[in-house]
């Protein structure tokens, strides 16, 4: 590390703070996952609700056909970006202050894709009927359309998680070794069942690595193919406001927007709470809050081309469409939206802004509801003053997909607040490759 | 027919298993028959032939008989009145027959309830109190007042109160048009309604007649009038119409004119006066039109001379015109003297004996006028009236006058009878009930106009268990005199004995013949009448009620009539196509009043009147005269309706409350235009359930027209080429047919036939008030009505909406399984049991014409014995649309191939298409250069709805053509 | 175990002395080798590496994305064709003359997810299968304190040449070799 | 050794996919058909092998419905008013007779709701009715395998292909092919022809 400061940490410190994380938790904690699990039940019974009753119990009608599940769903697809994005972009261009982010990051990638995965299903009018989806030799010699952007979705989303979680697993691997080697007890078997036995000898490590630096580049595409595949589920449709060559730079900017938004919002308590301090520095912070602003300001220019091409366009439907949803019934929603996304994270232009853990969540709290906001106004209002007249329409939520869409939130902390407890939030080995190797002979310290 | 019980019985039974399986597993028995009927093979439909009865005008019906049950019903080609169309009442006939309420078997009461009692019991009560009377010799108070019954059914019921010395039956219907009678009394000595040719008429000149919605026969004149209005060879008649409130009829006119309430007869004279001042018509009309000042009825009616001018000027030119008055210009305190006016307008362009044709009269002319049913009332009110007995079909609680306080009077009759199938507001106060079977159970006959006679059949064993009014009183009436079967006054065993009795003289052996027809029609001898001219005067209308207060229009509902329809659920769910509202009732308000009361749409208004008192949510209308309200008469819920569909109604929402009792003097018909009421605001809101969120087409183009000289110079020089269409894949390629639809928005009237028609067809679900108002209605077809030009005088287009079924359809691509493709034939398939249900199709549809089954709807019992047994029943969140009637389609090709031919035009009927009454969709193969399809698609007149979304649509529109002079 | 071998391990606190030991030992000839370390090092890397192949596992993963590739345009295409159902006008049928019609392009992208999903799948059956994973009986040269800050150096040896092999460790500046 | 056991891993992991894939594709589908306990014992082997009656002669409405029908007491009664009336199983069908009551036969061949199959157009074209119920001729007692079997659909998914039974979607397509791509025929293959 080349600030080597006196304070940084020895191998041996790393291995113990990350171990502390897991040592069992306060009545905080436990008050914290009651909450949440009360939270999610009511989504659950809520959900249960729909299926037995239909789907009129959520607010949806004609014209609004889809309303707040998708919106969440692309929510939390573009929520799921931010982890792989660290973990194999990042990681392709050697950007050494993901180390201390990336197993957190990564983590809600999973929960997130997971969370999102069930709004398809939520939202589905006969969701037990859902596998007919699935390309599986069948008894109807029937099979799905390959042409139909939900089933790439199937494909994308289903491949995905799929990475992600090999990835995640792949990286956990010789952090769950170190552990074992320093836990005891039945911790210390279940943590030598999952680490499959890793030593960190050469003949692991040199297929490790390799591996590691093949599945990046493989996920890598795979960040910006998703969310453009997500995207293409509006793009692909005729629908004003919907049928956009933009939508899927668009929508991958707008994903690690919000990706990076929530992983600050997990980290930093995290920080907080498990005295992480050495680890995640305010040179994490500024670096994370660079990006944010970044990726607000090229959202910015986005919107800023959406408004201009349907201006441009000398479609008169596009320009009701976009007129309506400026002015009419949704219009504060999308001046909530734009406040959130384009003015708030120009504070980050100041450093101080940057490093300060409570302006940075305050506008990461904003990002998320700025961007769930972003798939509102795509699904909602454009829906609802379409091509044809007779049937435009007001969408109200009901309280079972409100009730639903709170408890996937619910979902998403109860799978994370789990994980952080049973497994190391923070890389060991990769906070361990930051750090100066240990060396006898302090001349060779710094090369890199 | 036959024993067609038992077999029905037995279906029910497996229908219902049908109905209930979802999934299941459980052992399912199959009943066989166990005496085969010959005249049903399981599987296949056989149609019987009858008599609509929906109303007075008397269509002909064919019923589609599967397994024993009714399932659908069409107009019958062959009958001369509707000729194969049917409205949507005709339609929603089948949930009266299935109606959930409908009695289980005779009721006596018990305190406040109707209590089972067995049919020879609730007999004997009648019969004990008939003889009882008879011995006091009070024939004189015993009533028996039926509907219009023209033929035998009247005729035995007159032989039954002659038998029995009451008094002589009455006839009651709430629009009877008594005033036409009087004034063509007056006018050609002739106490009769004649037949109105519209179809030979060059020009049609509307007092306030809505003959599209409910005057005499709507289907029969929409039919007619389509013929004459419609373009061909680039002719076309022109329609005017005179009215206050802009109605369905009046959007149909190519020239829409408002008056001030009450004032068209002056309107009709003013205009006769201007005919005989440009020496347009006859001299001797001078005489009738000496003392009319043109000038001062154009400022009484708010209608400008030159308007009066020119549509005297149009109508005279008519070679031949057709004048004629209805609705709220003849039921007023000038109704008579205002159709003697319309009368001279005829008289004076030579329209008598062309388009005006007495002869084959009307069988209004037979209802007993309104004004012996206020006798009637006033002796029951006097307690002179110890029985009443009341046949199915009225239901007088609700149709008379608040003012007639028809309800108290009959607390003084010792013994109501009533013969209604279903519960009503005058069930609740009779103190029997001897359910008749419903028409579609029943024999009997009804001869709508002279010349033409309909047989009714039963076309399916009863729903419930009830009997035919026609039996009950010959049981009763033997009962009373003690006689037997084959003896006394009224010998025949059953109604169906007594009416084979009578025909046999006119069908000799061509009973079976005449059956399969449905009756026997001739043309009657026209009668020659001669006009008496004389001196006209309209006097202004009097009107009750508070001078500053509003002229009350309580017009007929086209879905509802008087009343009869509305226990009907697919009338309810089916919009009123002029404010798209569906199951409120509504009372309209002119857009100035609303301005200066401060009243929005949706608000809870009291209207009051001298006699009663009315609240209703408030439907804010440009077009309305500002000195007038209207109220739609007819609305009314059956009692299975709420909670299911609507919120329980707090008091009577009916306008006839409010009317007064008194007959017009001219003729003795009842006053629906005949108040002033007061506007007052309740504080409360009700917004109303309306289905269309603006009339405003926001220049996209959906509904087109055409000026009518265009039209004509299109015709001539033929279709401008279309680009070709630009594709870098290749076209679909069709190895059989291709099916396509042509519908004519010149053509639609609007009447909301097909809506019902296809809900029939297709088993398309009821959804509720709540639910239709949230954009959840599940209709497969829609007319949409678009305001043209400015708000207070628009020009309306209706435009029939379905799925178009493009051959680049956006909805299928996006499914990801297959459940929306397209077929071989150029159909837009919606497969149910493959859909997820992500509506993403219905996201992608520009029409919106895709429905989702937002729950699992409710198909109350027995109404699921209806269902269409070739059409899936769809499951909740599944996607529905149109489907062109695939399984018609299917069946139409089957029948071709059995003659070992292909498909035709005819062979295939939609069902839109087959009730259209005026004829506006056309179906057939777009690969069949002689098919009426394939021309209409290449028409001058063909556009495609959004053509520039490049959908390439399967269904053809035409344009509306409009008039010059249409713009006032 | 072969009874012919013996095994030594050195334990060390630091890289430096790490890369000593290793280079010593190879210049001696030793190359029944095993390394332990907490964190893959570039400088052991580049010693050990010197003379080895690049890992295998990049083989399973180009053979598993081409798998993904042409199983994704076998499974969309054959599918197609079985059943040529047409949606949006667009089809791919056998017709007259061949196969009919066109809608290859989003097979592109089933293609492109199920390369990256079988080429991912591939990599890590790599992994497993090239690093002798999974182990359920600790080697008998590892020691916990290799996953956590140590360094490690086990040497299979004949016996007779136990002895140098320790005093190279030592002399490298091994903190402790067991014996 | 490890990388085997991580194969097996995977592969089981896999084969519990097959599994609920195969479970859920059947469990919505058509009951299979157990032989039936019908109120009578009709030997449907009987009446056609000894006595050469046509099916058609009493499921009359084969050729003319979508239904093919079952023959009303009445017609039953027509032959065995005579024809071994002393029989017990001919005597309960008396006895149904006498009393007006339908005989409530146990339902053998299915098919879902959604699905209509016309039996009219597939005797137009020659079909045999042995095709989809198999050999009744030679059944004493009616019963059918219908309906995918779970041992099917694994069996498929791994590659082997079983003949399907009858009266599943794939097996009606099946033939369907076979017949455009032997005979003339146009054996349609719009699913609408089935599901409307």
């Amino acid at each position: 590390m080349s600030d080597g400061r006196a304070t940084s940490p020895t191998f041996a410190d790393v291995t113990r703070d990350v171990a502390r994380t897991l040592e069992p938790p306060g009545n905080l904690y436990f008050s914290w996952m009651s909450v949440v699990a009360l939270i999610l039940t009511a989504g659950i019974l809520a959900w249960a609700g729909q299926i037995w009753w239909g789907m009129g119990m959520a607010g949806k009608r004609v014209p609004q056909m889809w309303a707040m599940y998708i919106t969440s769903f692309v929510f939390w697809i573009g929520i799921g970006h931010a982890g792989t994005l660290i973990s194999a972009i990042l990681y392709l261009f050697r950007a050494r202050w993901r180390t201390s982010i990336y197993r957190a990051a990564e983590a809600m990638t999973i929960f997130a894709v997971m969370t999102a995965g069930l709004f398809p299903l939520i939202h589905a009018g006969r969701m037990w009927f859902a596998y007919y989806l699935l390309p599986y030799p069948n008894q109807r010699s029937l099979w799905p359309n390959f042409r139909s952007p939900l089933v790439w979705d199937v494909f994308a989303i289903s491949t995905y998680l799929s990475i992600s979680t090999v990835f995640f697993i792949v990286g956990l691997i010789p952090d769950i070794a170190a552990l074992r080697d320093v836990s005891t007890g039945w911790r210390r078997r279940v943590y030598a069942m999952l680490a499959l036995g890793w030593e960190g000898a050469d003949s692991q490590w040199r297929h490790y690595r390799r591996a590691y630096g093949l599945l990046a580049a493989l996920a890598t595409p795979l960040v910006l193919s998703v969310h453009s595949v997500v995207s293409w589920d509006f793009a692909m449709a005729l629908v004003p406001g919907w049928h956009s060559t933009l939508f899927a730079p668009f929508f991958v900017d707008g994903a690690i927007f919000s990706g990076f938004a929530m992983v600050l919002i997990l980290v930093l308590p995290m920080r907080h709470f498990f005295r992480l301090h050495a680890y995640i520095q305010e040179k994490h912070l500024d670096a994370m809050g660079k990006l944010i602003l970044v990726t607000g300001l090229v959202l910015t220019y986005f919107y800023l081309c959406e408004i201009f091409t349907s201006l441009y366009s000398g479609d008169d439907i596009e320009k009701a469409s976009l007129f309506w949803k400026v002015t009419k019934t949704y219009a504060w929603a999308l001046w909530l939206m734009y406040f959130c996304n384009c003015v708030s994270p120009l504070v980050l232009f100041w450093k101080k802004a940057r490093t300060s853990p409570v302006v940075l969540y305050v506008v990461s709290i904003l990002v998320l509801i700025g961007m769930w906001f972003e798939r509102f106004n795509i699904i909602v209002p454009s829906l609802g003053h379409d091509f044809y007249p007779y049937t435009w329409g007001i969408y109200y939520p009901s309280p079972t997909d409100t009730m639903i869409v709170i408890g996937s939130f619910a979902w998403f902390f109860i799978l994370f607040l789990g994980f952080i407890r049973v497994m190391p939030s923070l890389s060991v080995v990769e906070v361990k490759e930051t750090l100066p190797p240990p060396m006898r002979d302090p001349t060779h310290a710094g090369r890199h | 027919m036959m024993n067609r019980r038992d077999f029905f019985r037995v279906v029910a039974a497996s229908g219902a298993t049908a109905a209930a399986s979802g999934c299941q597993r459980a052992t399912e028995t199959i009943l066989p028959l166990v005496v085969p009927n010959e005249q049903i093979v399981p599987g296949v439909a056989a149609w019987f032939a009858t008599v609509c009865r929906e109303c007075p005008a008397g269509c002909g019906v064919i019923a589609k008989n599967r397994e024993g049950r009714v399932v659908k019903l069409e107009g019958n080609p062959d009958h001369p009145v509707n000729q194969g169309a049917l409205c949507a009442r005709g339609q929603a006939a089948l949930q009266g027959l299935y109606h959930p309420d409908r009695f289980t078997g005779p009721r006596l009461r018990d305190g406040a309830a109707l209590k089972p009692v067995p049919w020879d019991a609730a007999q004997k009560v009648v019969a004990d109190k008939l003889a009882d009377l008879r011995s006091a010799a009070k024939g004189q108070a015993i009533a028996l007042v039926t509907q219009l019954e023209t033929s035998s059914l009247g005729a035995l019921l007159d032989k039954w109160t002659q038998a029995l010395g009451t008094r002589p039956r009455v006839t009651f219907e709430p629009f009877a048009y008594e005033a036409l009678r009087a004034a063509n009394r007056i006018t050609f000595g002739r106490d009769a309604i004649p037949y109105f040719a519209f179809e030979d008429a060059e020009v049609v000149l509307s007092f306030g007649a809505d003959f599209l919605e409910t005057w005499l026969s709507n289907v029969n004149y929409a039919r007619t009038f389509a013929r004459m209005h419609t373009v061909r060879d680039g002719r076309a008649g022109t329609f005017i119409h005179v009215e206050p409130r802009q109605s369905l009829t009046a959007s149909n006119a190519d020239e829409w004119v408002r008056n001030a309430p009450g004032t068209e007869g002056q309107l009709a004279l003013a205009m006769l006066k201007v005919m005989v001042d440009e020496r347009l018509a006859d001299r001797r009309f001078a005489e009738a039109v000496a003392a009319i000042d043109v000038k001062k009825i154009a400022a009484d009616s708010g209608v400008p001379v030159e308007t009066i001018v020119h549509v005297a000027e149009v109508f005279a030119h008519g070679r031949p015109g057709l004048a004629v008055g209805g609705g709220m210009a003849v039921t007023g305190s000038n109704a008579t003297s205002t159709q003697v006016a319309i009368n001279l307008l005829n008289a004076a362009a030579g329209n008598v004996g062309k388009t005006v044709r007495f002869g084959p009269d009307s069988a209004f002319g037979k209802v007993t006028p309104y004004a012996e049913v206020v006798r009637l009332a006033d002796a029951m009110a006097k307690g002179e009236i110890e029985m009443l007995l009341l046949g199915s079909g009225v239901n007088p609680a609700y149709t008379l006058p608040g003012g007639l306080r028809f309800a108290d009077a009959v607390k003084k009759v010792g013994l109501v009878v009533s013969l209604a199938s279903q519960p009503d507001e005058t069930t609740a106060l009779a103190h029997i009930v001897l359910p008749d079977t419903h028409w579609l159970e029943s024999w009997g006959d009804y001869s709508p106009r002279e010349g033409v006679s309909g047989l009714m059949q039963p076309t399916m064993s009863p729903v419930r268990d009830s009997r035919p009014m026609g039996d009950t009183f010959l049981a009763i009436g033997r009962a009373v005199l003690r006689s037997e079967e084959g003896k006394g006054p009224l010998p025949w065993a059953t109604f169906e004995r007594y009416l084979r009795a009578t025909w046999e003289p006119l069908v000799r052996d061509g009973w079976a013949a005449t059956l399969r027809q449905g009756g026997v029609w001739k043309e009657p001898a026209p009668v020659v009448v001669s006009t008496r001219v004389a001196p006209a005067d309209v006097t202004p209308p009097k009107l009750e009620g508070e001078a500053d207060g509003f002229a009350l229009l309580a017009y007929p509902s086209l879905r509802f009539y008087d009343g009869r329809g509305a226990s009907r659920a697919w009338l309810q769910e089916a919009p009123d196509t002029m404010t798209q509202a569906v199951w409120d009732p509504w009372v309209e308000i002119a857009a100035e009043t609303a301005a200066k009361l401060g009243i929005a749409g949706g608000d809870v208004v009291r209207l009051t009147s001298p006699h009663g008192s009315i609240e209703l949510p408030a439907y804010v209308s440009p077009t309305l005269h500002p000195r007038a309200v209207a109220v739609p008469v007819g609305h009314r819920y059956a009692p299975y309706h709420v909670p299911r569909y609507v919120p329980a109604p707090s008091g009577p929402k009916s306008p006839v409350a409010m009317l007064g009792a008194a007959a017009e003097s001219g003729s003795g018909g009842p006053a629906y235009f005949g108040v002033r009421v007061t506007v007052a605001r309740t504080g409360a809101r009700q917004p109303l359930a309306i289905l269309q969120a603006t009339h405003d087409q926001e220049g996209r183009e959906l509904a087109q027209a055409v000026d009518l000289r265009a039209a004509r110079e299109q015709e001539l020089r033929g279709r401008e080429d279309h680009e070709a269409h630009l594709s870098m894949y290749p076209d679909q390629q069709y190895p059989g047919y291709r099916w396509g639809m042509a519908i004519d928005v010149d053509a639609c009237v609007g009447c909301q036939a097909c809506v019902v028609a296809c809900q029939a067809e297709n088993n398309v679900a009821v959804v509720g008030r709540a639910q239709a108002a949230y954009g959840r209605g599940m209709h497969w077809i829609r007319i949409e009505r678009w305001a043209e030009g400015e708000p207070a005088h628009p020009a309306n287009l209706f435009l029939p909406m379905l799925c178009q079924h493009c051959e680049v359809a956006p909805c299928e691509p996006v499914c990801p399984v297959f459940a929306a493709y397209r077929t071989d034939e150029g159909l837009n398939a919606q497969v149910y049991n493959r859909c997820v249900g992500t509506r993403y199709c219905g996201n992608n549809c520009p029409y919106h014409v895709r429905r989702f089954n937002w729950f699992q709807w409710e198909i109350p019992t027995p109404l699921e014995v209806q269902l269409n047994p070739d059409v899936t029943v769809r499951q909740l969140g599944v996607m529905e649309k149109c489907t062109m009637c695939v399984q018609r389609i299917i069946a139409g090709k089957d029948h071709a191939r059995d003659d070992k031919r292909t498909v035709k035009d005819g062979d295939i009927l939609t069902a839109c298409q087959q009730t259209c009454p005026t004829r506006a969709i056309t179906f057939g193969n777009l690969k069949d250069e002689q098919s009426a399809v394939t021309k209409l698609a290449r028409s001058p007149r063909a556009y495609h709805v959004l053509e520039e979304v490049g959908t390439r649509p399967s269904v053809t529109y035409l344009r509306k053509v409009v008039r010059e002079h249409a713009s006032r | 175990m072969p009874d012919a071998t013996e095994t030594i391990v050195g334990v060390f606190a630091h890289v430096d002395t790490t890369v000593r030991a290793l280079e010593e030992l190879r210049a001696k000839g030793y190359r029944d080798l095993t390394v332990y370390t907490p964190v893959p090092v570039h400088e052991i890397e580049e010693v050990l590496e010197r003379d080895r192949p690049v890992s295998r596992v990049r083989l399973f993963t180009l053979i598993g994305g081409l798998t993904g590739i042409a199983s994704a345009f076998l499974l969309t295409i054959w599918t197609s064709l079985i059943w040529g159902l047409v949606t949006g006008g667009k089809y791919l049928q056998f017709g007259p003359g061949g196969i009919v019609g066109s809608s290859l392009p989003p097979f592109v992208i089933i293609a492109f997810e199920l390369m990256v999903l079988f080429g991912g799948i591939a990599t890590v059956i790599g992994l497993v299968v090239l690093g002798r994973l999974p182990r359920f009986r600790p080697s008998a040269t590892f020691d916990p304190r290799f996953t956590n800050d140590r360094f490690g150096i086990a040497i299979h040896c004949a016996p007779g040449r136990s002895g140098s092999v320790r005093e190279i460790l030592r002399t490298a500046g091994a903190e402790d070799v067991p014996a | 050794m490890g990388a085997r056991t991580g194969v097996g891993a995977l592969g089981l992991v896999l084969l519990a996919i097959l599994v609920f894939l195969a479970v859920s594709s059947w469990s919505r589908q058509p009951a299979v058909a157990k032989p039936s306990i019908q109120p009578i014992t009709f030997p449907h082997s009987l009446h056609v092998q000894t006595y050469k009656m046509d099916c058609q002669y009493c499921h009359s409405d084969a050729r003319r419905s979508e239904y093919a029908g079952l023959p009303s007491v009445a017609r039953c009664m027509g032959c065995h008013k005579i024809a071994g009336a002393a029989l017990p199983e001919v005597k309960k069908l008396a006895d149904y007779y006498a009393r007006g009551e339908p005989i409530p036969w146990v339902r053998v061949n299915k098919l879902p709701e959604f699905t209509y199959f016309p039996h009219k157009a597939h005797l137009r074209a020659n079909v045999k009715c042995q095709t989809c119920h198999g050999p009744v001729e030679a059944m004493t007692t009616f019963g059918a395998v219908t309906g995918p079997r779970l041992t099917n659909d694994l069996l498929n998914l791994v590659g082997l292909r079983p003949a399907a039974p009858p009266l599943t979607m794939g097996w009606c397509l099946d033939c369907h092919r076979r017949q455009n791509a032997t005979a003339d025929a146009h054996a349609p293959l719009d699913c609408v022809t089935c599901h409307h």
